[in-house]
């Protein structure tokens, strides 16, 4: 039976075949020696879409949804609220079944819709400048830690103890091929050595406390060492923006902005800077400048840190990157707007708080920190949390994520707007039932 | 019918609008930190609803996607993309789970991940796969990290180099500089494929792969494979494959088989999920045995019926923080299984066909700098038409007036004002013929009406934009308080 | 940038195309039937899931809606509609379930559909509401025979007639027909009103009922209502509501206040489902206790906590196969509970507003035949213009120009060059002054360039139609075997 | 806090307010007498987006949807499959946040997607000319049903016993305005009166069989009566259109074509009849024309039937129709083609006979008929059905129609392309072990 994803018919293949010249399709293949040519593929056989989409349900359903738990799982990934209005916006065809607007009079809806996502990240961050996204805020984290040795020519990179350990280890990654090397440092420095090109601060931090980055910050220009900030971006809807406390580099996560958690891809890496350096920034920008009748319009620019210009001489060798979480990530921050993000934020601290307070009154659990938080903390558990997190999942709860390996049975719980009181009550009776 | 003034988000906002309502606190407020935690003022637009919905479907229609006509942008396989998949990978049980999740609450999810190794392991002739990467670089940073970790645990140190031919993606040399190789250009020859001399020239026991597109970037299948293979492995080096440009060797041709330890995929190209205007992608690599246990981490394991994450021996680590882009393995997991065996074929061929279809019918007006059978794709050269003044450039804005999408330019950088057409097989005959025409008018035209290529398009919505002030004076945002 | 040949289905069909491939048979094949059954030949188009996609993109581009701008076609209440309302009403619990499955694995449903009942009530002011109808006209129709078997319950079979304004929706005179009644019409009076002098003389015992738009189709509430009521309901008619003009009384005034027996509703208008480009919608009907008994079928009745369907005791019967436009009601539903009496209220003010807004601003450019506060909408007449030379037709395809639709026009007929503007709540002050300058600008035109007016629309796909021949010589279809 | 949907802030009323000369907004309102004005709603309070989500979200989970059961039921609406591209054009927003076309110029493509509806159901039915589409089935064929009055000067119609009792009482509540009556005619007649209208048939017949179309067809044209089918669209991937065996009108429920049955509504009332009766058709109809430089181009037609023209001297009072069923019918015609609808048909019929075989083979099970059928034919079970389909739901089963009241112990099951052999099968065992 004919693909509805394939129009040519036989006929149109028999005609184009004579006007090739070529006997067969085959012979459009003459430069694949034939050793290696219709080798026998071993795989199911095809699906229609009716079968295809039963499979697929079924499979879909063996995972527990968050539609259907309560979710206190953050360490990251964060389940917050998607407006509506954004599948709708991403869904318009013209816009995700585009390339990289490399066709700038043909691409002038993503052009523009890039131009905004980079201004409100600028404005949400206060940073200078802001690129059009990295693959993830791990990855964008590893390229800032690049761009940074590539400013200061140095190849050790200082990241506090207390950011990310899977961030870490994409540094690790990223940095190994150039023999960079990377440096774990306990939160309690008073000094900073100058032979380090960056210290990365995670603000909140992991285990979800506010880090004192106004003193790393005084430190790392102290030493002229950049300082590079990991933020959360729905935080900047109450506490201070990198821009404030003097990063000249910060990276996020931007999932949480409109952004399902999709088993944690695609996400966004939010990648800004201070704009001395975009010369050595990865990643796309977008540029507005005028046609030839004066019309204000938008381009790709900057494009000689790039790789399809610069190759290997390339800031970075991003080319795709996550334009359709970005488009996302804009609508989201428009549609929430200067009240409506400090609104979400709002609701998360308050919640968490809530949350934190009812469980730390329970008997058999305590908090493992008194710092400030915003909406993730971390709770000492009776017994290992590993066994706490199953019997959750029983009352149709996700809990939080065992940290035992960093503090003592240790939980890492999330309370965002998604979490209603009746959740987190419901929540603290289980906890203390258990 | 759309005469819409230029504005942009500030200047629809006002101060007490809202897109989205919030619910009230449900818990007693807390005290709020610290005053120097606390930030001042966030200046963010306001705008209501309907006007957010009414400024993006505006820009929307100033968009031009596969949806709207035919896309034939070179090397960047812009098919179409069946609709049902996007629905697939917005299933709850796929969309709205969270990474950390204890394993045994996900296991479709892990399922479809350890199937989709597999599938793409069979596909590409390979014995074992990570789908960590989240776009085609990202894949050639992996490969060419697990290059270095294995030379590295033979102790062969030396091994600093990577060769890379002149026609190769830029994402190619600029990865090797990420891994801290050196980066050694091989020419094309005149039939556009590998020059052996060169290669055999400068293959040695400095050399620690060579990265090969395959087909290459000019659209064309290397026949020296099997040499070309044999130089690199000989002196110890690896071959590597770039395979963004595997839809034209689907169910044909396995890249295992042609000598490659390691290749990258591109989710987003040829495995048809959509580009989203430039991502998500996904790159996962495909390799040989020997490099397994370099794998970017996680990979996911099968013991009995269980599925579990799992990382390499030697894994060169992860690159992101989750598992890679698991909503662009979904539509890719399906279009594997919609398609079957059969199918990928019948992708390849009809893709091969489509382009020599163009080659044949443009043969006589553009020039064509290798004219050989091609591939998945057609490279021409605007030469002909530079010499009476008008450059490809021109000849791209133009065939937008003709309301299609341009092909790439100006790459591959071997050829001379590059042309390069790749249709895909989404497209009808008659598609490719109404472009066919277009480009033969168009080519008339150069002789006839310079002057209307050099002020092409006439019909977009902005007319030609200055791409050097926008680099000399940099416009990057707006901002507003 | 869409330059593009017009073509239609058959245009793009080829044999052995196909859109949608289906499983095989995974059963045994029985024999066909007899010969004398089967059908021959099935002539349908063939085309490809690119194609038809890329066809059925290109039409939309072709069309204006609510999220392409302004919308002001009165008596429509082209409203913005929340987005996240089309993602509940597609939720498999509320898409995926069978009008005949046993009640008790629906009592979601069933729950949605009672609540929505009583919430209708409560916004009327009515004792009682059925769901049944599936479009306004349809809810006219049920509010007609309800009339009709309530007079003959009461053995007053000599109601033959019923009253309508002539402002009158022309639905309401045509229903009246349908259901074997009369129509008198009444005029207005030069305010707009009703003409009390002929009401009083009308109304006798002949007369079953009125019906009466409230507010008018003139976007004026009429002050009169409580003699109305009176005048009717003396001679032992009824008061029947069209409702279709709720959206300016929303959470201020009820229905059932103002001496109304019985009211359809338009929830594809006032409860902000989208319309769809003609549906589908909704036109419930809520009614006194009087005419409760005679609602259609069915109804939902809750018992302790479970939901049945019921048909009431002596019910006018089914309006359709099922219980009316569900998918509708999931929406209408969501608009309601997302609002509260507050929202609604906001709704009603807003809408009141922006039309008494554009009243003043253009009142100075257009005759304005009834000047007073209006609500919802407010009709101007091209009279002024027509004296010119320029129809309000050539001013509405003026608009379209401007990047707008057009209000409705020619309606309401009594008011000579009817120019019918609804612009909602929706709607921005941004949005409404950037209509007034065109509307003033078009005024503007109509002296100095009047040629552009005959002329327009200018911008559009196509240019202006010919409708008379379109109407003398029918092509309704195409032909293709 | 501010509304989403309500742009306007207080800035602005303030400022319209002024400008109109109006101290407050209530002073718009002083032609409503005060007494009505400003009363109280008794109403829940207002939903953010949030809440509203997870509210109605788990209202519809309280209900079993056809995703999660197997699904034997048909009896006028059914559970084909839904090609999944349809919903992605009719969630072009400039399709359905439209209103009917009456600005022609601004609605091209709606008007021309209708011109392709009009035309598929012509090639579908073999009728000569299509309306845009009724409310649904039943209220199509009542008001086919008036439309035959209107034609033949008559008040008397008749209508097989084995037409959808649904749709007879439909019938009956349009006919009761006008004082039309409808007969009930068991299927044996040999002679039809001159009296009627017009004779109303339905084939498939509400049991599922075939009816002997061209008997009836001969009976009433040889009475001078109009002859009116009532066709299932599916079965006509295979099966004799009306067209072909003499039907005056012909109309049908659009639902099974490419529409999810949604609780029964939105449907989709398809309506054709002979081109002599377009003046007497009732509801929208969209016809080809030229614009004043000779394009082609689309416009509503033949409106002078219509009430916003007519008003009480209309050919009916349908305004609003349902458009957007109408426009996923079209894509579905379009997406199946001329073999895929075919396919569909064969799918259905091989696997109801398969269904019914098994069945039949069952030893308390029997068949009530040998007549031909389509997709449904009625069992006969061993108890009443309503027993029998409650236990089929705790198997994840939704079973057949209780026809009882029509056949003793009757059940009328449905079999389509969505029932894999293995749910037919389990049914099978299932009935078997009851
Ligand atoms: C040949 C080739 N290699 C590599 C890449 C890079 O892939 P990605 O854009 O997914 O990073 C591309 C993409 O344009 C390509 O065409
Ligand atoms: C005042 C009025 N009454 C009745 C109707 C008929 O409603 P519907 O189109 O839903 O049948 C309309 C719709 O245009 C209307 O404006």
């Amino acid at each position: 039976m004919p693909s509805p994803y394939i129009p040519n018919t036989d006929q149109d293949r028999a005609a184009m075949l004579r006007d090739i010249g070529a006997g067969s399709i085959d012979e459009l293949f003459q430069d694949v020696p034939a050793q290696f040519r219709d080798v026998t593929f071993d795989l199911p056989p095809p699906l229609t879409e009716l079968e295809l989409r039963e499979e697929l349900y079924r499979l879909s359903r063996q995972n527990a949804s968050l539609d259907d738990y309560a979710c206190f799982l953050g360490a990251g990934y964060y389940h917050h609220f998607v407006p509506g209005v954004i599948g709708h916006i991403t869904g318009r065809s013209e816009l995700y079944t585009a390339y990289t607007p490399y066709q700038a009079e043909a691409s002038q809806g993503i052009l523009q819709a890039i131009y905004e996502y980079q201004s409100l990240v600028c404005q949400l961050t206060g940073m200078e400048i802001s690129n059009a996204g990295m693959y993830d805020g791990s990855s964008a984290a590893a390229e800032a830690a690049l761009m940074a040795c590539r400013i200061t020519g140095k190849k050790e990179v200082a990241v506090l103890s207390t950011v990310n350990p899977v961030y870490r280890e994409v540094m690790g990654t990223y940095g190994s091929g150039q023999d960079i090397t990377i440096h774990e440092l306990k939160p309690d420095f008073e000094e900073l050595s100058g032979k380090y090109a960056c210290l990365i601060v995670q603000q909140p931090n992991f285990l979800g406390y506010f880090e004192e980055v106004a003193r790393y910050a005084r430190l790392a220009h102290g030493a002229g060492v950049l300082f590079i900030a990991i933020f959360d971006p729905i935080s900047l809807g109450l506490f201070q923006p990198p821009g404030s406390y003097g990063a000249d580099i910060a990276v996020a996560e931007g999932q949480p902005l409109g952004n399902p958690v999709s088993f944690g891809g695609p996400g966004l890496g939010i990648f800004t800077c201070r704009k001395e350096h975009l010369r050595q920034m990865p990643g796309r920008i977008v540029g507005r400048t005028t046609d030839v009748e004066g019309q204000p319009g938008y381009v790709l620019t900057a494009a000689t840190r790039e790789q399809h210009i610069r190759r290997e001489r390339a800031t970075s060798n991003i080319c795709t990157n996550e334009a359709l979480v970005a488009l996302a990530a804009t609508v989201y921050l428009a549609a929430m707007g200067r009240s409506g993000l400090r609104r979400v934020a709002e609701l998360c601290y308050h919640k968490a708080h809530y949350a934190a307070k009812a469980i730390s009154k329970l008997k058999r659990y305590s908090l493992t920190s008194d710092q400030s938080f915003f909406k993730e903390f971390v709770v000492r558990c009776p017994t290992p949390p590993g066994k706490i997190i199953r019997l959750l999942l029983e009352e149709k709860i996700i809990g939080g994520l065992d940290v035992s390996h960093l503090v003592a049975n240790g939980m890492l719980l999330c309370v965002t707007e998604m979490n209603s009181r009746q959740e987190i009550d419901h929540l603290v009776t289980v906890l203390e039932a258990l | 019918m759309n005469k819409s003034k230029h504005y942009l988000l500030p200047d629809i906002s006002q101060p007490g609008k809202i897109g989205c309502r919030l619910p009230e606190l449900d818990v007693p407020a807390v005290e709020l930190p610290p005053r120097e935690l606390l930030r001042q003022e966030l200046a963010l637009p306001e705008v209501s609803e309907t006007e957010l919905v009414r400024y993006f479907t505006s820009l929307s229609r100033r968009n031009y996607g596969v949806d709207t006509g035919f896309y034939p942008l070179g090397s960047c396989t812009m098919k179409y993309n069946p609709k049902w998949h996007e629905n697939i990978a917005r299933f709850p049980g796929f969309q709205e789970i969270h990474p950390c999740q204890p394993v045994d609450t996900v296991p479709g999810a892990l399922q479809l991940m350890y199937e989709l190794q597999e599938l793409l392991a069979e596909i590409t002739g390979m014995n074992a796969a990570s789908l960590a990467p989240m776009a085609g670089a990202q894949g050639e940073l992996a490969g060419l990290l697990m290059v270095k970790a294995y030379h590295r645990s033979r102790g062969e140190n030396r091994r600093r180099k990577i060769l890379v031919p002149d026609s190769a993606h830029g994402t190619n040399p600029a990865t090797a500089t990420m891994c801290g190789f050196e980066v050694n250009t091989i020419p094309s020859n005149g039939d556009g494929n590998l020059d052996l001399v060169s290669l055999t020239r400068l293959m040695n026991e400095d050399i620690a792969a060579l990265t090969l597109t395959m087909p290459t970037t000019l659209g064309l299948f290397d026949p020296q494979i099997a040499e070309i293979s044999n130089i690199v492995h000989e002196k110890g080096g690896l071959l590597i494959g770039d395979g963004a440009n595997l839809n034209s060797l689907l169910g044909k041709v396995k890249f295992g088989d042609l000598g490659f330890d390691c290749v990258q995929l591109n989710l987003h190209k040829t495995f048809s999920t959509p580009h989203g205007g430039g991502g998500p992608g996904a790159g996962p690599v495909c390799v040989k045995s020997n490099l397994a246990d370099f794998l970017p981490s996680p990979v996911v394991s099968k013991d009995k019926r269980e599925y579990q994450f799992a990382k390499p021996s030697a894994s060169i680590g992860r690159l992101g923080a989750a598992y890679g882009n698991f909503g662009v393995m979904v539509k890719a997991y399906a279009y594997i299984r919609s398609l079957g065996a059969e199918g990928l074929k019948e992708v390849s061929e009809n893709a091969v066909l489509n382009a020599n279809y163009i080659k044949e019918k443009l043969k006589p007006y553009y020039h064509l700098p290798y004219d050989r059978t091609c591939l998945h794709e057609v490279v021409f050269s605007g030469n002909k038409q530079k010499a009476k003044g008008v450059t490809t450039l021109d000849i791209a804005k133009r065939i937008l007036d003709y309301g299609f999408h341009p092909p790439t330019i100006y790459f591959p950088q071997v050829v001379e004002e590059a042309i390069m057409i790749e249709p895909t097989e989404t497209e009808s005959k008659e598609t490719l013929d109404a472009f066919i025409k277009a480009m033969i008018e168009i080519a008339g035209e150069v002789d006839k009406e310079p002057e209307l290529l050099h002020n092409a398009p006439h019909s977009t919505p902005v007319r030609r934009l200055d791409e050097v002030n926008a680099a000399r004076k940099p416009n990057l945002r707006w901002k507003m308080r």
